[in-house]
């Protein structure tokens, strides 16, 4: 393959070389199951409990708070449909059962929308404004009676925007209802630490940060009710039952001790040429519109709009020419719709469908970022020229 | 070792897999016939409801051939290598010729498009079609 | 560590070094999400398309009748939960929902309770002889009207019997009712072939023929109506969402293409030793009541109880001179009932308690197999010996 | 590299982690005062009801001395250990001391025992102190 540039690290990172190794050892050198009591599987289980201590200690929380999942999905789908199974939600109390913003990501929001369908849970959506911020006395008004749990993202995949969630943590808490947070852009990347922020439930996701797929884990404070989704072997205290992904757990642990020895450094440094991105891009396509918070947003995330294109015909054009983003329409994935995301903050379509997502990494350096700066406004304009009345209604 | 065992095994072929083809790839980054025919003898839009694309095409008409058609695209990269590539098919061609033009044509000349992609192939025959149409209203009137 | 002797093959595999080496091939030199449509994504998106081909072409099925998993619980789970939500079970029709056997993994039987607990679903349990083997007139007279899956598994994990589950899925198919089967102990080592076995839904997984631990696959008949237990991003066609297990499923694709070569050569090497076993333990533990049934039993499983001894207590004592060998009473995994297997073929809880179950696989050799037919006898008898006045009731 | 890094992470010394203790280990292997005193001055038996694991011990009493204990136990590992080590610690006691002999004083005296194995110390317990008190029981008759 020819020299590439990655820009797409909230899709997912490459897997850090000391977490590859890891594995690889553990993949040629520990035969056991983590269930057997003879030595291999002893050891197997050791490596799983020390994984497990890591990914608790980047969160201040106790190990026994750690359920591990096969990733940030999974996780998602755990903390909601276990907390109202665990609650069983009155159909009679007033208000809904579940809270969350219009803005997560989909293994919220059509987890809401399947326990809605099927298992005759009540779901509020409350909005965001237009930087995609959730207003937390929003959060506070939608609570109801049988509000048994909220659950609203931390870092937003798509546009980047920080919630509050110290402040709708709070609001939880007073009304005493069970909180989550899909920390999945956040834990390995920004501070995130369960002994000060009122959160009940954080899912984690390794691959997020230099970790491998398929793995993630979610954080349980102690006390929090929450019922099994798969059932069997009792693996994970029964939260979480079937064989372990050994590999892939060591795997998490050391991609998240590493990921928090570096993460002050790497967030410094990568809000710099994130930066870079941000006002390169306004300066040499005035009509970007940038998506997300000005300044509450990952570290790592720049994200626009270019009116007058499409996000697929982004992305291929870059590609083309080695460069790796992504966009919230990317109608491939047989997707067709511009994101929820990018409506929700109130976005046209058809503006929406020109999004344009760029997320740097460990590896990124300030001359890939100045040769994506050099690439990005020639095909900007050349897709922008090919389109039809841009921005008027169809002649049809 | 390594590079021998990457050589038997199928996903070293499958690895080189592109999305688009060669052809659709160039119709994509050099469009044909993009923009507007001069005082055209038709004028047609489709639009594809699923995303929101739009493909306008644009017709001169000389004997009943059509001489020239040009297009606008707002959308994918599916959407505009179609209508480019139908813009070529359809020169030459005798009205009734280039209305018989469908999204098999299309796609057989763009060398295949991805799953799910037939849309944006009949999206520019519509607009071609009713470019077409739209010659035959005005030429009777 | 020092050399070790392990016999416990039906808990876990090791993986294959070339399996090994082909996911760290993956994990050092393939960054990308297989959703992602640039080249790094496009390649990770071939790699799970190949390993779904490999998977296909050795059951015989088509690569879009696969969807992985992160395991044989999640394929078991998927494949009866996803089911009976989509077929939403009439509460009025006479008769059970779901049919299961009494000797299913735990990945079935806490499903299906569960699912008895918080679903409403009706479960028929049918039993099985002294052999452990589920007689398929019984499971025709189990079926009723309500009933929309039948789950019976193909070779059981603890006694290593085999199902007859040709038979059970003709009676299945004649009653238009939707068969699963839990092969996750018969496929890769096993001839399996959904050409010719009347199955819908096929639970597999990679760690128990040399694959990593933590990823599997279910196999789901075209046709078959199945809903998602998982929501999300709509990966695997939205019938299991969350980012690929990149690594683990192309682990997965060749533990399975290797498997498949070495089947029939292995199975009869496994067989003869195993055999060894059975017949070198008759020989000297003159008590040993044999588990399973006497032929149509698993190639690489020999399972025993010896009256008078614990299970536990056998396993610890093998582990200290070498040997790696597993119990269906091992108590420390917090199970401290017998296996529900044991008891299913009839034995007294006392003798049950006394079982040992020893499997062989791809690296054993004869002199494992005597090694470890020496080092049994003199532990059996220690262990007997202690043991308060066997078999007979309490003094308390 | 890989030793050097293995050297420093914690599961280096994790790896070494043993589910039984030595002390645990050697009175699993070789359980002391296995079997039954002859014509004993108690007899008492417990069964751990969790899992059907049972216990009797046998002792024999010298002017309120424990001179001997002597036990059968049908179970796991922790509970033959339990009760080997209770025969040794009951030894040379009085009567009243090894009937205050606890699962606490069994467990530490094995070196510890793993999670959810302190059934198995109390079993062991509950047989010394009904022989105690079998013995007791005995003297008055
Ligand atoms: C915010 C957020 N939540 C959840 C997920 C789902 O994680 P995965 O696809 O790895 O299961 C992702 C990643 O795609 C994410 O960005
Ligand atoms: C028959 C059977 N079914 C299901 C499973 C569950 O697989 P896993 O624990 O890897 O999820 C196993 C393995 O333990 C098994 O032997």
């Amino acid at each position: 393959m020819e020299r590439r540039v990655y820009l797409d690290h909230a899709a997912t990172t490459p897997v850090d070389p000391e977490v590859a190794e890891a594995m690889a050892r553990v993949l040629r050198e520990v035969p056991g199951n983590p269930s057997s009591i003879y030595a291999e599987g002893r050891r197997a289980r050791a490596l799983v409990d020390t994984a497990r201590e890591e990914v608790a200690a980047a969160m201040g929380a106790d190990p026994s708070e750690i359920v591990f999942t096969s990733g940030g999905t999974e996780a998602d789908n755990l903390a909601i449909r276990g907390v109202l199974k665990a609650h069983r939600p009155d159909p009679d109390a007033s208000g809904p059962h579940l809270v969350i913003s219009s803005i997560e990501h989909h293994a919220v929001l059509d987890t809401a929308e399947d326990l809605e369908r099927h298992a005759h849970v009540r779901v509020a959506v409350v909005g965001v404004d237009g930087t995609g911020r959730v207003d937390p006395r929003d959060v506070a008004d939608a609570i109801g009676e049988a509000t048994r749990l909220i659950s609203i993202m931390h870092g937003n995949n798509e546009i980047g925007t920080i919630q509050p969630i110290d402040e709708i943590g709070r609001v939880a808490r007073e009304r005493g209802v069970t909180f989550h947070t899909d920390a999945v852009q956040t834990v390995g990347i920004l501070p995130f630490d369960v002994r000060t922020l009122p959160v009940d439930l954080v899912s984690v996701n390794a691959h997020k940060f230099y970790g491998p797929k398929g793995v993630g884990a979610l954080y349980v404070r102690k006390g929090t009710r929450i019922a099994t989704m798969q059932t069997g072997g009792g693996q994970e205290k029964g939260r979480r039952t079937g064989t372990e992904n050994v590999a892939g757990i060591v795997g998490l642990g050391s991609a998240m001790r590493i990921a928090t020895e570096r993460r002050d450094g790497e967030a410094e440094k990568q809000r710099r040429l994130r930066d870079r991105i941000l006002e390169g891009v306004r300066a040499r396509v005035p009509a970007a519109v940038l998506t997300g918070h000005p300044t509450e947003r990952l570290p790592n995330n720049a994200s626009f709009c270019f009116p007058g294109t499409q996000g697929e015909a982004l992305i291929v054009a870059l590609d083309l020419e080695g460069f790796s983003v992504s966009s919230g329409s990317a109608c491939t994935s047989g997707k067709t719709e511009p994101s929820h995301v990018l409506l929700a903050i109130g976005l046209e379509r058809e503006v929406a469908q020109g999004s344009l997502r760029v997320t740097v990494g460990r590896d990124t350096t300030e001359s890939d970022v100045d040769a994506f700066l050099a690439a990005l406004p020639p095909i900007v304009e050349r897709i922008r020229s090919v389109s039809a009345e841009p921005l008027s209604a169809s002649a049809r | 070792m390594i590079e021998r065992s990457e050589a038997a095994r199928p996903e070293a072929r499958r690895e080189q897999q592109d999305l688009y083809s060669a052809a659709a790839v160039d119709h994509f980054t050099s469009p044909r016939n993009v923009g507007g025919v001069e005082e055209p003898d038709g004028k047609g839009s489709d639009t594809n409801p699923a995303c929101g694309d739009r493909t306008t095409i644009t017709v001169r008409l000389r004997d009943g051939r059509v001489t020239e058609a040009r297009f606008r695209t707002f959308g994918c990269v599916a959407a505009i290598a179609s209508a480019s590539v139908l813009t070529e098919l359809a020169a030459g061609r005798t009205a009734a010729e280039a209305r018989a033009l469908g999204p098999g044509d299309v796609i057989s000349a763009l060398g295949g498009l991805p799953e799910r992609k037939e849309g944006c192939a009949l999206m520019a025959v519509g607009a071609l079609r009713a470019a077409l149409v739209d010659a035959q209203v005005r030429a009777r009137a």
